[in-house]
């Protein structure tokens, strides 16, 4: 009984929906005031997302016509299934619901679910935006995907562990491997930016090119749904950079491990919204030069590096 | 790879303003284009006949949300000139400060939007930010932030005393130090590079086959401005150098507004400096004799023509109006074949469309 | 209850499409410029959409054209429901300067029912923001 | 090596200068508004001054005005705001200094029947 209740619990509360909820809409704000500060504006109050939210959920939900209706429903909740399940595995504050040798696979996979329904959206959508922005979609996926796994493979090569919980908290006892891996922490992050298509990466979605690309059509809950899909998934993320770069919580200290890994978390979230401020947008057959022909190779060079250091 | 057919417009975040496109796509690259204007065709020049000349001055100055007061100065030159009046030094400098400072208020709004089209938000907002001290200065001039009503017939109804033309001088010099960064900005950012170079190319020889007038026919290399080549107001009192590149692209475009817009702040300084006493206006007479008349000034964009024929009467019997927006339309074809659809927003921001202007 | 917490987040969200079916670009470089520093209406939770079917408040500037009067009404029916219309600008609200024009039919409420008209030849960002939060009450 | 990475990170100075200065934003609608007596907006009539020559009506580009005339002494002014271009042509035309382009912007009206009005009635019977 109290095994289920525990489980209810995980999957509900913390850190489950309620709790990744929160830390999406605070990380929301977060960006965007930050964002506004820096370009010289106030930006939105601390309600903000959360009233986007709600008025979405509350909106009329228009299907366009020869949409697959199934589809268009399914595929946003897929991907937010997929993002949350992904949230289960990844420790927040030396807390986890559920860790195994091999976690961190799992959890790679989980999170480029979204990216593949996204394109799917895309493609079945009756807009051609929509179709030229899901194409875009998984040029972006293919061209980000692949440092972003072999910067990630480096911790675990490292600790020797594929279990995102015991990354972390080997670091506790050594030091922060984002200070051993300077390089494959910077990928890690471009590789973030990329998957959660931030501007400078926002070419699938991209305003004034494809109006809202895969999103296009999609209107009331469904299309908040897909917003809340990518502010978790950016809380997700970011939690994993935390734990696999930055130590997790540091078990030891005498703060509170929450708070250092709520420090750590807005110190990436902080990183993002100034990339995000600091460029303009690529072009697609831009970044895919830079995917494959500068970071795919570094990423390579720093796997390479690591396992003859640390397997040597 | 299957072709397809995206429109663009009349409603799309890339185009203020109504404009419709049809592209047929390959993959990501543009085959052939289709354009479509007429959606702010208003049917201004037949409203020009309906109303007498005063009236027109400010129906004129609604051609354009944007360079308001270069049509008007256009349209009230070619009034005073049917009537033979001779307008004194003082209105002329104070006309010519307005033209200026819009020049400025335009090319950094058109920073801002190729900034917003290539997903450069803070230099949107930068240069937007910056563009408010322009805007207050001309509101403080004429009491308008966008249509000015600066002008009237024989002369101008505004006046600047010398407290705020100091003010005024104060406020340049902020406006410089800001636009130098963004010229350095222009040279050196990677990622804006990236996107404005080799993109929207125009050789000198389309230029010419085209007749593209303005800061695009600068960019690439041919030497037209009306500010230097015909002087009209002030412009043969002040000293000041056309600019001009040689690369044709849109990057070589922004170069050239921005270094425009140096220079236009040094003319500023210069007529504000200079500006000889006097009266405004000179009294004009409601019914102008017959005549016709081709106006011709150096806008924002490029050369603006106005052709005024009068009957006798105290309306005009025809003014037809040209504006720079379109000779670049006719290039948007050429610009677009071959480029990539991520391009496209920024092929049009680069010849800086005008299409209330075009379509009036 | 839901209603009042559905009510407050659309008055807290208002999300903008902007239109130009005929208008001079001064009322639109004023919208646009509500985006800005000076005025940066997200300070009130308005983003400027890109999609007719994430906006909520239609804004349109501009007397209604001839042209451009089938796409404003095709526009205007892929916002989904609840929506609002504000006509921006006096030409928008009864066509001002080119209401003789051939090619011009008036204004906006020609076409669509319009919930709030801001007048003004451009208006000023101020005047919009209070016309926007006029809107906002009515909600 | 260094220009180079200058020119990936060109914005990061302007940044670091941006989080000392306070934000250019106004503080209205949350605070009360205050525009520049320059700036030219609504238009006001004074009736007493008034003598319904109708010079106003003939220059207004928008036809914002018009005077209904019975006789000389019995005639109506309307200005329709909602039509009004905020040029300033009426109080140049006005020979007798009635009209006034005052610093405030007309306020947003949900019906626009709401923003026309009679600004000057003159209903003398003529002696």
């Amino acid at each position: 009984m109290t095994e289920w209740l525990s489980v209810l619990f995980a999957l509900l509360v913390f850190p489950g929906f309620g709790f990744l909820l929160a830390c999406a809409l605070a990380f929301q704000w977060i960006d965007r005031r930050v964002e506004a500060r820096l370009q010289g504006r106030v930006g939105p109050p601390w309600f903000q997302p959360l009233a986007d939210l709600i008025k979405l959920l509350a909106k009329e939900d228009v299907l366009p016509v020869g949409a697959n209706e199934i589809a268009c429903a399914a595929l946003p909740m897929v991907s937010l299934a997929a993002v949350l399940t992904a949230a289960l595995y990844i420790p927040v504050g030396g807390w986890v619901a559920r860790t195994f040798e091999g976690d961190l696979i799992v959890v790679l996979f989980l999170l480029s679910i979204p990216a593949l329904a996204y394109f799917l959206a895309g493609w079945l959508s009756v807009s051609v935006y929509s179709v030229v922005g899901g194409s875009r979609s998984l040029l972006q996926f293919f061209s980000y995907e692949v440092p972003f796994l072999m910067a990630l493979s480096g911790p675990a090569i490292l600790s020797g562990s594929w279990s995102i919980s015991r990354i972390a908290a080997q670091q506790s006892q050594a030091v922060w491997l984002a200070l051993v891996q300077p390089l494959g922490f910077l990928l890690a992050l471009v590789g973030l930016i990329g998957k959660l298509k931030r501007s400078p990466f926002d070419i699938p979605k991209a305003k004034s090119e494809i109006v809202a690309g895969p999103l296009t059509e999609f209107s009331g809950r469904k299309l908040a749904l897909w917003h809340l899909t990518m502010h978790i998934q950016m809380v997700v993320g970011i939690f994993l950079l935390v734990n696999l770069f930055l130590g997790g919580s540091d078990v030891g200290v005498t703060i509170p491990g929450v708070l250092i890994f709520g420090i750590k978390a807005l110190f990436i979230l902080l990183m993002l919204s100034v990339a995000s401020a600091l460029y303009a947008r690529l072009r697609i057959d831009q970044l895919a030069n830079i995917g494959w022909r500068v970071l795919a190779p570094l990423a390579l060079a720093q796997m390479l590096a690591t396992i003859w250091i640390g397997g040597g | 790879m299957t072709k397809i057919t995206i429109p663009i417009g009349p409603q799309h975040p890339a185009l203020k303003e109504p404009l419709s496109f049809l592209l047929t796509v390959e993959g990501e690259q543009i085959l052939d284009s289709a354009l479509r204007i007429g959606y702010v065709h208003r049917g201004l020049e037949r409203i020009c006949q309906n109303r007498n000349y005063v009236q027109n001055v400010h129906v004129v100055e609604r051609v354009c949300g944007i360079c308001s007061h270069i049509h008007t100065t256009t349209y009230c030159q070619g009034v005073e000139a049917l009537l033979g009046l001779q307008v004194p030094p003082r209105a002329l400098y104070l006309r010519t400060l307005l033209c200026e400072l819009e020049r400025i208020h335009s090319h950094l709004l058109w920073l801002g939007v190729l900034a917003e089209y290539i997903g450069f938000t803070t230099i949107f907002m930068y240069a937007w930010r910056d563009r408010e001290i322009v805007l207050d200065i001309m509101e403080e001039l004429s009491g308008g932030r966008v249509a000015h009503a600066a002008n009237v017939i024989g002369g101008v109804s505004i006046d600047a005393d010398e407290a705020h033309v100091a003010s005024i001088l104060d406020r340049l010099d902020v406006l410089e130090r800001q636009i130098k960064l963004f010229l350095d900005l222009i040279r050196r950012e990677r990622s804006f590079q990236a996107r404005t170079r080799g993109v929207g190319h125009l050789s000198a020889e389309q230029i010419r086959r085209y007749c593209v007038v303005g800061p695009a026919a600068r960019a690439s290399g041919v030497d037209v401005d009306l500010r230097r080549d015909a002087p009209y107001a002030a412009y043969k009192w002040l000293n000041f150098q056309v600019i001009t590149a040689e690369e044709g692209d849109v990057w070589a475009r922004t170069m050239v507004r921005v270094l425009e817009t140096i220079e236009s702040l040094h003319m500023c300084r210069q007529l504000l400096t200079e500006l000889p006493a006097g009266p405004l206006t000179v009294r004009a007479p409601r019914r102008v004799p017959p005549g016709e008349v081709v106006s011709r000034t150096e806008a924002p964009r490029g050369e603006l023509i106005y052709y005024i024929r009068s009957d006798g009467s105290d309306r005009p019997a025809r003014v037809k109006i040209r504006t720079p927006t379109l000779t670049t339309l006719i290039t948007l074809h050429d610009q677009l074949a071959g480029v990539h659809t991520a391009d496209v927003p920024v092929v049009l921001a680069g010849v800086d469309l005008c299409i209330a202007c075009a379509d009036r | 209850m839901l209603e009042r917490i559905v009510r407050w987040a659309r008055r807290k969200s208002p999300w903008i499409l902007h239109f130009n079916s005929g208008g001079c670009n001064g009322c639109d470089i004023e919208i646009l410029d509500l985006l800005t520093p000076r005025y940066d209406v997200e300070r009130l939770g308005i983003l400027k959409e890109a999609s007719p079917r994430h906006a909520d408040v239609l804004l349109c500037t501009g007397p209604v054209t001839r042209q451009s009067r089938d796409r404003l009404r095709r526009i205007y029916e892929q916002i989904p429901a609840p929506k609002w219309v504000v006509a921006v600008g006096s030409c928008s609200c009864s066509g001002g300067v080119f209401r003789d024009g051939y090619n011009v039919l008036g204004g906006i409420d020609q076409v669509l029912p319009v919930d709030v008209y801001v007048p003004g030849c451009p208006c000023r960002p101020e005047a919009l923001i209070d016309g926007l939060a006029r809107l906002l009450e009515m909600i | 090596m260094l220009s180079r990475l200058r020119s990936l990170l060109y914005l990061l100075p302007q940044f670091w200068r941006m989080l000392f200065t306070r934000p250019v934003t106004v503080r209205y609608p949350f605070a009360p508004l205050k525009l520049p007596s320059y700036f030219r907006g609504k238009v006001t009539i004074d009736p007493e001054l008034c003598r319904g020559c109708g010079m106003c009506a003939r220059d207004c580009p928008a036809f914002a005005l018009e005077l209904e005339r019975e006789s000389r002494d019995n005639f109506r002014l309307i200005h329709y705001h909602d039509r009004c271009a905020y040029c300033g042509q009426c109080e140049a035309s006005c020979n007798f200094g009635a009209i006034k382009l005052v610093n405030e912007f007309v306020p947003a009206a949900p019906q626009r029947d709401t923003l026309s009005r009679v600004m000057v009635r003159r209903d003398n019977e003529e002696a």
